[in-house]
C-alpha cells in the first residue's frame, strides 16, 4: 500500500503499511495453536491483510458496508477488521457470548452484509438469526472444524477467501489501493455497541481520528515500544480491546498475543509474560484469590516465609516502585524477598515482565491493588468509556493511588457539573450514536462536551479525579442525605467472599442490600472448615456463611459511617441471594455490570420483605441455563439485620 | 477374487460408501481345542462404519485380532484391497494402513501423551539411523513435520491441555481418547476400534461417538468397531455383523439386525444348550 | 524458585522439543560444560583423576549404554562386564595390530566390534523375555570371559595372560601408556562422554527411542501399531553394546593400562553398572550420570571415612560397603524406583512452582 | 570295556552329585517363585549365609566381632564355647526364619505388585546386602564346616564298581549322603505341601493369587513361610557344599549355576528343578571331559549357560513349564 505510506497516517491500514516498512521484521501477532506460538511479522501481516482485503473485494464488499466480527480473540479476526477497513467497510465486533436476541438487534441495527465468525458455534448463531436479518449476505468462518456439511452457497472459509484474493490480485489491486488511499481521519474506523446498563445497546461510531489520536496520546503517555507484548483476551467487541490490540498496537507496532482458548488463558499468559497488560479488577481479584488458596496448602515454614516477606513488600514495595526514599535495610530485605517470593510469584502468575498494567471499569479493592503494587508490578488505574475511545483520566507513574482514577489524559479536558456529573472533551470523543441522533444529542453537546453519567470530584491539591458513583444512581434518601450505592457496593465487593452486591434505598429512610457470595472463595473456605454443601443455594444459605457476610457488612457500615456525607448509606438489613446475578438472565451486562433497575423489578418481593422486617421469605426465580433452557429456582432466604454506626462513634472507633 | 464391479451403496444420511475394502472368507480360529471363531465370512467397505457385536465371549475381539494380524486363523483367508493377504506379522499389517485401539487400554504408560501419539507416526518416519544419531537435517525435519501432523490430531480430539502429561496420570476416559489419537495419527485407511466406549460414563460415550463419526466424516476413514452396547452401535454404524459363540448369526443394516430373530434370542439369552 | 519462565515461550517445534526446553536449564547445562572443559583441567591432579573423575566418566558411558538397553528398551542384561571386556580386548588387538591407527578411531572401532557381539547375544531376546533373557546375557558374561582368559590369541600369548596398552597419542599428547598425563586422559574421556551422551540423547528423543520405549512399555501393542520388534530390540542391543564397548576400551586403554578379563570385567562389573543404572534412574540419560557419580564417589568417601579416619581394616570397610550398596538398591527400588533422576525431577518441579506447593 | 567310557561314567557320576547341589539351590528358587512370582537371586547367598551362621554357632564366634573390635578397639572373637551341631542347626534354622520374616517385613511388603523385573533387581540388592552382612558378622576367611558327615572315598562304591568293571570309581561318601539328604528333603517338601494346611495354602497361592486371597489366605504369611523354607533348603545346600569345599564366597556362585537349571526345568516345577540340576551337573562334567583336549578346561564356567541358552531358543517355557498364549 505504497500510496498510503506517503500520505498521512490517517487510517489503520496506513499504519499497517508503515509498520510493514519500518518494523517489518518484528513480530506483530502470535497465537498459541497446535502446541506452539504461531508468529507473524508485520510484513507477513501486511500480506495476509492485503490478501484478505482482495478476497473481500472479490466477495463484493462495498464502501460503507458493515462487517460483523464474532469470535474469540484471534489474529485472523483482527486482520479481517483491518482488511474490511482497507476496502472502506466498517468492522462491527460483536460479543461472542451474546444471546440470539442481542445479536439480532445489533446485526439488524447496523444492517451488516458480512458476518465473519470464529468457528461453527458462531456460524450457527448467525445462521439462526439470518432469517430475521435479511441484510446478511455472506458468512466467512476461520475454523473449518465441522463445517464440511454446511451449505456453502453464501459461506466461505477464510483461507479460501484469502487464496481467492491472491488469485484475483491482478484484477483488484488497483481498486484496493484506491479505496485504501481514500481513507481519511474522518472515516469511521470502527463501530462498537455499548451494552448500555439500561435499554438497547447503542452503536458508538468512532472515526480514525478518535482511535488514532487516543492511541497516540496514550502510547506516548506510557512510552510504549514496538518490542512490547500484550495478551489479547478481553472481548473484541469491547472498546478497550480495540484500542490496545488495534489502535496502540498499530500505532506503536508492538506484538499482540492471542491465547489458545479461554480455558488455557492463564497458562498462555504465563508463557508470554506480557510487558503491557490490562485487566478488569475481577481478574486481578481471582488471581489473588488463587494465590491465597494455593498458599493455604503450603507447608508451615514456607507459609511463614511467604507471610513475612509479603508484609515487608506491603511496607516498602509501593514506595520502592514509586521511587520514594527507602532505607537500605528495607531495600535489602525487599531484594531478598524478590528472590524468595515476589520474583517466583510474579513468574508463576506470568506478570514478571510487566512494565505497565492497567485496571479500570470498576473500583478495585485496596488490598488487591496494594498486593500487586507491592510485588513491584506497576499496576495503575484509568477512567474511561467507549464514547471517549477509552481514555479520560489515567494515573501517571509515581502518582498511583487506589482511591482515585488519576489526572486527565493528554489532550482530554474534564469538567465537573454542579450536580457532580463528570464531563469531558477530547480528540477521542466519539462521532455519534449510529442511527440515534437524540441519544447523541443528549450525551454530547454542541461544544463536544460529553456527559459520562458518573458523579465525581477533583481532589484538592493533587488534581486527581475521584468517582463516587453513576450520576443517575446517586439519589437522595428520604431525609435528603446522599445515596451513592456503587460507593458502598464496591466497599462490599472488596471482600473476597463477596462477588456482587446491590444496594437499595433511593428515596427510602434506610438502605438494604442484596449480596452474592463468591463461590470459589467461600467454597474453599467451606472445604477447609469441612462444611458440606450440595449447591450454590445451600452454601449461600448456610448460617456460618451468613454470619461471615454479616461481619463484612458491619465492617463496611463502620467505614461508610466515617464519611458524614455518605453515612446515610449504611446497610440496615441484607440478604444473601440464592443465585448468582447473571448476564443470561439480563441481571447484568456482558461486561458484568449490574442492571440495577432489572434487579429491582425482578426481586421486588425480596426488597419489600427486607423493608417490612420479615426475617425470612420464600421466593421463586426464573433462571436461564447455559444451553438456553429456562427453569425456576425455589428458595427460602434468611433476612438479617446489620449493626449501624453514627458518624462520631465510628470516628472514635477508627482512632 | 472379489467382484470388482461392486461399487458400494448410499447410506440413509446420504454418505457414499465405496466398494469392498476387506473381506473375511470362511475364517476359523482355534486355540488348542477351543474354537474361538467358526467359519465366518463378511466384508468391509471403504468409508463405512462397520460394527461387530455380540455377547461377551462371542469371539469379537478374536475377530479383530485376526484382522490386525495378531492371530492367524487355521482356516480361511483375509482379502485386502482385492488380494489375498499372506500370513504376516502384526507390524506388517499396521504398515498396510490398518490401525487399532485396544479393549483394555494399551498405551505406553512410561511416555507422555505426545510421545504416545507420535508412536502412531512411526510408519511414516524413516530417517536413517545415523541421521537420527546426529539429529541432522532430515531427521530433525521429519520429527517436526510429524509433530505438526500429530498436533492436528491433538487439536481434533481436543486434548491440548494434556499434551505433555505422562499417560499414567490420566483418567480412564482420556486414556481412551489418547489411544484413539495414537491410532488416528497413523492416518489409517481402516481403523479398528475394540470396545471404544467400554467403561465410560454417558458423557464420555457421547464425546467418543462424536469423535468416531467426525473421524469417519472428516477423513473418510473406514471404521470397524466392536461394541456390546447395542444402543451405541445401532446409532453409529452403517452395517453390523452379529457374532455369538464364534458363529455369525446376523449381518446387515442396524434395522435388519434388530429384527433378526436369532440376534434377539442371543441378546435375550435364550438357552444355547 | 530460581526459574523465571514467563516470556520463555516456543514458536517452533524444534525449540519446543529441544533437550533443555527451559532457558534456565539450558544455561545451566552450558555452564557445566564450560566448567568441565575449561576450569577442571586447570585444577585436576592425578589423585582426583584416577580415583574419581576418570572412572566416573568411563562408568557414565557404560551406564548410559546399559540404560538404553534396560531403561529405554526394557531388555535386562547382566553381561555388561563381558561386553566391556570385548571392547577392551578389541581395543587391545587393534592397538597392537594397527599401530598407525589413531587411538580415537581404535576406541570407536572397538565399540563397533562390541556392538556386533552385542547383537549376536541379543538375538535370543526375540524369543525370550525378562529373567530368561538375563540368563542369556549371563551366558555371554561367563562364556566371553572364559574365552578371553583361555584363548592366548586374545592376549597375544603374553605369559601373564594380561593385556597392556602401548603408548598412543593425540596431537602429540600421549593418551595411553605410562606417560599419559591425567589432564589429557581426563579431556579425552570427557570428550567421549559428551559426544556419546549427545548421540544417546538424539537416539532416545527420536523415532528409534520411541520404538524402544514402546517395546519396553508394552511389546505386543508396540508390534500391533507397527513396531518391528526384531529391529527395535537388536538396534537397542547394538547401540547399548557400542557404548559399553567404548567404555570398556577406555577403561582398559586410558584408565587401567593393563587388565585381565577375569578380575577387571567379571560379573561384579555387570552388577556395578546395573546398580548405577537403577540408582541413577532407569530410562534417563541424566540418571546414568548421577548413578555413575554416586557409585564412584560413594565408596571413595566411605573408604576415606572408615579407613583413613577410623583406621578400619580395608576388607572390613569393603564388607560394609557391599552391604550398604545392597541396602541402597533396596531403598531406591522401594522409595524411588526411578532413581536419583526422578528425585532431581521432583526437586525441579518444586522449584518451578515455588512458592506454591503444587 | 574302554577306559574312556569308564572315566566318562565316573565323571558323569560325580557330575550327578554336583547336580544335586544345583538342584537343591534351584529348589529354593522354585519355591519362592511359585509362591510369590519373585525370582530370588539371593538364594545362593542365603546358602552361604546359612553355612556361615552354622559354623559361627558351632565355633561360638561372636557376631560382628571385627566390627566391634574396629569400633571399640576391643579384641574379642570367640565366646569360648562350642555349640553341638544338633543345637547349632536348629539355631541356624531360627536365624533363617527370622531373616525370612525381616525380608517380608522390610522389603517385599513395599514391593507388592511391582513388575517382576524390579523385584528381581531387588533380590540382587538383597544378595549384596546379605553377602556383606555375612562377612561382617562372621568374617570373610574360608572356614571348615563339619557336621559329622563322613568324608573321603566311599569304599563301598569302589568295591562295587571294581567288581563290575574291574575299575573302582572314586566317589566321595559325602556325596552319597547328599544324595540321601536331598531325596529326604524333597519327599518332606512334597508331603508338607500335600498333607499340611500351610502346604495346601502354598499350592493354592501358587495356582492363583487372587483366588487364594479371596478365600482368606494371608499372602504375607505365605511369603514368610516360603522364604523360611527356602532358607532351610539353602541351609542344607550350604551344609553340603560347605562340608565339601569349605565355607567361602564361591559358595554364593552356585546360585548363578542354579539359573540355567531353572531354565531347563522351568521356574515353577519342583521335579523340573531336580531333573534340570542333574542334567546340568552330568552335562558339564561330560562336556569338560570330552572337550578339554580341544578347547581347554574350566568349561563348567559357561557350559550350563550355553546349554540353557540353546534350550531357551527352542523351548522358552522350560521342560515342565506350560506354553503361554499371549493376548491383547
Amino acid at each position: 500500500m505504497s500510496t498510503a505510506t506517503q500520505g498521512a497516517l490517517h487510517s489503520i491500514p496506513a499504519l499497517l503499511a508503515r509498520n510493514a516498512v519500518q518494523v517489518g521484521t518484528l513480530t506483530a501477532y502470535r497465537e498459541k495453536e497446535f502446541g506452539i506460538w504461531q508468529s507473524w511479522t508485520w510484513k507477513e501481516v501486511d500480506a495476509e491483510v492485503r490478501a484478505l482485503a482482495l478476497g473481500f473485494l472479490a466477495l463484493g464488499m462495498e464502501r460503507g458496508d458493515y462487517v460483523a466480527i464474532i469470535g474469540r480473540n484471534r489474529p485472523a479476526l483482527y486482520w479481517s477488521m483491518v482488511a474490511a477497513q482497507s476496502v472502506g467497510a466498517i468492522p462491527v465486533p460483536i460479543y461472542q457470548d451474546a444471546v440470539a436476541e442481542e445479536m439480532v438487534y445489533v446485526l439488524e441495527h447496523c444492517g451488516a452484509r458480512f458476518a465473519i465468525c470464529g468457528d461453527q458455534e458462531q456460524v450457527d448463531k448467525v445462521i439462526e438469526v439470518r432469517a430475521r436479518v435479511p441484510s446478511i449476505e455472506q458468512i466467512v468462518y476461520v475454523d473449518k472444524r465441522g463445517m464440511r456439511k454446511y451449505d456453502h452457497s453464501r459461506m466461505n472459509w477464510l483461507e479460501d477467501v484469502k487464496s481467492e484474493g491472491r488469485a484475483a490480485q491482478q484484477r483488484f489491486q488497483p481498486e484496493l489501493e484506491r479505496r485504501t488511499a481514500e481513507l481519511t481521519y474522518d472515516h469511521t474506523c470502527v463501530m462498537l455497541y455499548t451494552s448500555g446498563t439500561t435499554g438497547k445497546p447503542k452503536g458508538v461510531v468512532l472515526s480514525n481520528r478518535n482511535i488514532i489520536e487516543a492511541a497516540k496520546a496514550s502510547s506516548e503517555f506510557d512510552r510504549l515500544k514496538p518490542t512490547d507484548d500484550i495478551v489479547a483476551y478481553l472481548p473484541m467487541a469491547w472498546v478497550g480491546d480495540f484500542i490496545f490490540a488495534i489502535g496502540q498496537a498499530y500505532y506503536t507496532g508492538f506484538c499482540v498475543n492471542c491465547p489458545e482458548s479461554a480455558a488455557t488463558m492463564m497458562t498462555d499468559l504465563r508463557e508470554i509474560g506480557p510487558t503491557y497488560f490490562f485487566a478488569p479488577p475481577r481478574i486481578f481479584e481471582t488471581m489473588l484469590t488463587q494465590v491465597m488458596i494455593r498458599m493455604e496448602d503450603a507447608g508451615r515454614t514456607k507459609k511463614r516465609m511467604f507471610d513475612k516477606y509479603m508484609a515487608i513488600a506491603r511496607k516498602v514495595g509501593p514506595a520502592i516502585l514509586d521511587g520514594k526514599p527507602v532505607s537500605a535495610v528495607d531495600r535489602a530485605k525487599y531484594a531478598l524477598g524478590e528472590l524468595l517470593v515476589y520474583g517466583p510469584l510474579k513468574n508463576t502468575l506470568g506478570l514478571s515482565r510487566i512494565r505497565v498494567a492497567y485496571t479500570a471499569g470498576e473500583a478495585i479493592g485496596p488490598e488487591i491493588f496494594e498486593f500487586y503494587r507491592s510485588l513491584g508490578i506497576n499496576l495503575k488505574q484509568l477512567y474511561g468509556q467507549t464514547e471517549a475511545s477509552v481514555f479520560i483520566t489515567q494515573q501517571p507513574d509515581g502518582e498511583v493511588r487506589n482511591d482515585t482514577v488519576g489526572v486527565p489524559s493528554p489532550g482530554v479536558e474534564v469538567k465537573i457539573a454542579e450536580n457532580g456529573e463528570v464531563f469531558y472533551r477530547s480528540p477521542g470523543t466519539f462521532v455519534e450514536y449510529y442511527k440515534n441522533p437524540e441519544s447523541t444529542a443528549s450525551t454530547k453537546d454542541a461544544e463536544g462536551w460529553v456527559a459520562t453519567g458518573d458523579a465525581g470530584f477533583f481532589e484538592e491539591g493533587t488534581g486527581h479525579l475521584r468517582i463516587i458513583d453513576r450520576a443517575k444512581d446517586v439519589g437522595k434518601m428520604a431525609d435528603g442525605s446522599m445515596f451513592a450505592p456503587k460507593y458502598v457496593e464496591n466497599k462490599l465487593k472488596f471482600f473476597p467472599n463477596i462477588l456482587e452486591s446491590v444496594l437499595f434505598g433511593n428515596g427510602r429512610d434506610r438502605c438494604v442490600a442484596f449480596i452474592n457470595i463468591d463461590l470459589s472463595a467461600v467454597g474453599n473456605w467451606a472445604e477447609r472448615n469441612n462444611i458440606a454443601y450440595s449447591s450454590y443455594q445451600e452454601l449461600a444459605g448456610h448460617p456460618q456463611v451468613l454470619a461471615a457476610i454479616q461481619s463484612h457488612v458491619e465492617e463496611v457500615n463502620a467505614s461508610v459511617a466515617q464519611d458524614k456525607m455518605l453515612s446515610g448509606c449504611q446497610i440496615h438489613r441484607f440478604l444473601v441471594l440464592h443465585k448468582e446475578l447473571d448476564a443470561d438472565d439480563g441481571e447484568m451486562t456482558r461486561t458484568r455490570k449490574v442492571r440495577r433497575r432489572i434487579v429491582e423489578e425482578k426481586f421486588a418481593d425480596l426488597i419489600a420483605a427486607l423493608y417490612d422486617g420479615k426475617d425470612s421469605i420464600y421466593t421463586e426465580t426464573e433462571v436461564t441455563y447455559e444451553d438456553g433452557r429456562k427453569g425456576v429456582l425455589k428458595a427460602t432466604l434468611e433476612l438479617r439485620d446489620a449493626k449501624v454506626f453514627n458518624t462520631d462513634a465510628a470516628r472514635m472507633a477508627a482512632e | 477374487m472379489l467382484d470388482t464391479q461392486d461399487d458400494g451403496y448410499m447410506t440413509a444420511d446420504g454418505r457414499k460408501i465405496g466398494g469392498v475394502a476387506m473381506e473375511m472368507k470362511n475364517i476359523t480360529l482355534r486355540f488348542g481345542g477351543v474354537v474361538a471363531i467358526k467359519d465366518i465370512s463378511f466384508d468391509i467397505r471403504w468409508g463405512e462404519i462397520r460394527a461387530i457385536i455380540g455377547p461377551n465371549g462371542a469371539g469379537k475381539s478374536s475377530m479383530l485380532n485376526v484382522i490386525s494380524g495378531f492371530y492367524h486363523p487355521q482356516e480361511g483367508d483375509v482379502f485386502y484391497k482385492g488380494f489375498k493377504r499372506p500370513r504376516m506379522r502384526p507390524y506388517q499389517v499396521a504398515q498396510q494402513g490398518i490401525a487399532r485401539t485396544f479393549q483394555n487400554i494399551a498405551l505406553f504408560e512410561g511416555m507422555s501423551v505426545l510421545d504416545n501419539i507420535m508412536t502412531g507416526r512411526l510408519n511414516h518416519m524413516n530417517a536413517g539411523f545415523l541421521k537420527q544419531a546426529l539429529w541432522w537435517g532430515p531427521a530433525a525435519r521429519e520429527e517436526e513435520e510429524n509433530r505438526a501432523k500429530v498436533e492436528k490430531v491433538i487439536d481434533f480430539l481436543e486434548i491440548q491441555h494434556i499434551r505433555k502429561t505422562p499417560v499414567a496420570r490420566l483418567p480412564y476416559g482420556l486414556k481412551k481418547r489418547v489411544e484413539l489419537a495414537r491410532a488416528l495419527a497413523a492416518e489409517p485407511e481402516i481403523l479398528l476400534l475394540d470396545e471404544p466406549m467400554a467403561g465410560m460414563n454417558v458423557e464420555e460415550k457421547e464425546d467418543m461417538c462424536r469423535f468416531v463419526l467426525d473421524v469417519n466424516d472428516e477423513f473418510g476413514t473406514t471404521i470397524v468397531l466392536i461394541e456390546h452396547d447395542m444402543g451405541v452401535v445401532m446409532d453409529l454404524s452403517d452395517r453390523v455383523v452379529v457374532m455369538d459363540y464364534g458363529k455369525k448369526i446376523g449381518d446387515g443394516t442396524p434395522d435388519e439386525v434388530r429384527n433378526n430373530q436369532e440376534v434377539i434370542n442371543a441378546y435375550l439369552g435364550v438357552a444355547h444348550d | 524458585m530460581l526459574y523465571r519462565e514467563a516470556g520463555d515461550f516456543k514458536t517452533t517445534y524444534a525449540s519446543d522439543n529441544q533437550t533443555f526446553p527451559i532457558r534456565f536449564d539450558r544455561y545451566g547445562y552450558y555452564l557445566v560444560l564450560a566448567v568441565a572443559f575449561l576450569v577442571v583441567p586447570m585444577f585436576i591432579n592425578d589423585y582426583w583423576a584416577n580415583s574419581i573423575v576418570v572412572p566416573f566418566l568411563i562408568y557414565a558411558i557404560a551406564a548410559l549404554g546399559l540404560n538404553i538397553l534396560i531403561g529405554y528398551c526394557g531388555q535386562l542384561s547382566l553381561g555388561t562386564g563381558a561386553f566391556m571386556a570385548v571392547g577392551a580386548y578389541a581395543c587391545y588387538k587393534l592397538m597392537v595390530g594397527m599401530p598407525g591407527l589413531n587411538i580415537v578411531f581404535v576406541i570407536l572401532l572397538a565399540g563397533l566390534v562390541t556392538a556386533a557381539v552385542g547383537v549376536l547375544f541379543g538375538l535370543p531376546s526375540l524369543r525370550i523375555k525378562g529373567f530368561y533373557l538375563a540368563v542369556a546375557t549371563l551366558a555371554a558374561q561367563f562364556f566371553l570371559i572364559w574365552l578371553f582368559t583361555r584363548t592366548p590369541w586374545f592376549f597375544n600369548y603374553s605369559p601373564t595372560g594380561m593385556i597392556s596398552a602401548p603408548t598412543r597419542s593425540i596431537f602429540g599428547y600421549p593418551v595411553t601408556g605410562p606417560s599419559a598425563s591425567s589432564v589429557t586422559v581426563y579431556l579425552v574421556c570427557l570428550t567421549f562422554v559428551v559426544a556419546l551422551a549427545w548421540l544417546a540423547r538424539n537416539l532416545t528423543r527420536g523415532t528409534l527411542g520411541r520404538r524402544w520405549m514402546a517395546i519396553r512399555d508394552m511389546d505386543i501393542a508396540a508390534e500391533i501399531i507397527g513396531v518391528n520388534p526384531l529391529m527395535a530390540k537388536l538396534s537397542a542391543f547394538a547401540v547399548s553394546s557400542f557404548l559399553v564397548g567404548v567404555s570398556g576400551a577406555l577403561f582398559f586403554s586410558v584408565y587401567l593400562g593393563a587388565a585381565e578379563a577375569g578380575e577387571a570385567f567379571g560379573i561384579d562389573k555387570s552388577f556395578l553398572v546395573l546398580f548405577m543404572v537403577i540408582i541413577g534412574g532407569l530410562g534417563s540419560i541424566l540418571g546414568s550420570f548421577l548413578g555413575a557419580a554416586f557409585l564412584v564417589v560413594g565408596p571413595v568417601l566411605l573408604k576415606l571415612l572408615l579407613v583413613n579416619q577410623f583406621g578400619w581394616s580395608t576388607d572390613l570397610a569393603a564388607h560394609l560397603e557391599i552391604m550398604i550398596v545392597g541396602a541402597l538398591i533396596l531403598v531406591f527400588l522401594i522409595l524411588e524406583p526411578h532413581g536419583l533422576a526422578a528425585l532431581w525431577r521432583t526437586i525441579k518441579d518444586k522449584l518451578r512452582l515455588w512458592p506454591f506447593p503444587h | 570295556m574302554p577306559d574312556t567310557l569308564l572315566f566318562a561314567m565316573e565323571a558323569a557320576l560325580n557330575g550327578l552329585t554336583a547336580g544335586i547341589m544345583y538342584a537343591l539351590v534351584a529348589l529354593g528358587f522354585v519355591l519362592i517363585f511359585k509362591a510369590s512370582g519373585i525370582f530370588n537371586f539371593s538364594q545362593g547367598v542365603m546358602a552361604l549365609f546359612a553355612a556361615l551362621t552354622l559354623v559361627g554357632f558351632q565355633n561360638g564366634q561372636i557376631p560382628f566381632a571385627h566390627l566391634i573390635n574396629a569400633v571399640l578397639g576391643t579384641r574379642i572373637h570367640y565366646f569360648g564355647w562350642n555349640m553341638p551341631t544338633l543345637l547349632a542347626i536348629p539355631a541356624t534354622v531360627a536365624v533363617m526364619i527370622l531373616f525370612a520374616w525381616l525380608v517380608e517385613r522390610i522389603v517385599l511388603k513395599h514391593l507388592v505388585n511391582q513388575e517382576p523385573i524390579i523385584l528381581f533387581m531387588a533380590t540382587i540388592g538383597l544378595a549384596y546386602f546379605l553377602e556383606g552382612l555375612g562377612d561382617l558378622m562372621w568374617g570373610a576367611e574360608v572356614k571348615r564346616l563339619d557336621v559329622g558327615i563322613p568324608q573321603g572315598m566311599s569304599g563301598a562304591v569302589d568295591d562295587l564298581t571294581f567288581g563290575w568293571f574291574g575299575y573302582g570309581f572314586y566317589l566321595d561318601t559325602l556325596d552319597l549322603y547328599a544324595l540321601g539328604i536331598a531325596a529326604v528333603l524333597v519327599t518332606v517338601l512334597v508331603l508338607f505341601s500335600q498333607f499340611t494346611k500351610e502346604g495346601r495354602a502354598l499350592r493354592a497361592v501358587a495356582d492363583d493369587h487372587q483366588a487364594a486371597l479371596s478365600v482368606g489366605i494371608s499372602l504375607r504369611f505365605i511369603w514368610v513361610l516360603t522364604w523360611s523354607i527356602a532358607g532351610i533348603v539353602a541351609l542344607v545346600a550350604g551344609i553340603m557344599w560347605g562340608a565339601k569345599s569349605g565355607v567361602q564366597f564361591s559358595l554364593s556362585l552356585i546360585a548363578l549355576k542354579a539359573l540355567p537349571v531353572l531354565i531347563l526345568g522351568g521356574f515353577t516345577s519342583i521335579p523340573g528343578a531336580i531333573v534340570g540340576g542333574l542334567i546340568i551337573g552330568v552335562g558339564e562334567k561330560l562336556f569338560d571331559f570330552f572337550m578339554q583336549p580341544f578347547i581347554g578346561g574350566a568349561t563348567e564356567n559357561w557350559f550350563a549357560y550355553m546349554l540353557a541358552l540353546a534350550f531357551l531358543l527352542f523351548r522358552p517355557q522350560g521342560l515342565f513349564g506350560e506354553k503361554i498364549i499371549e493376548r491383547v
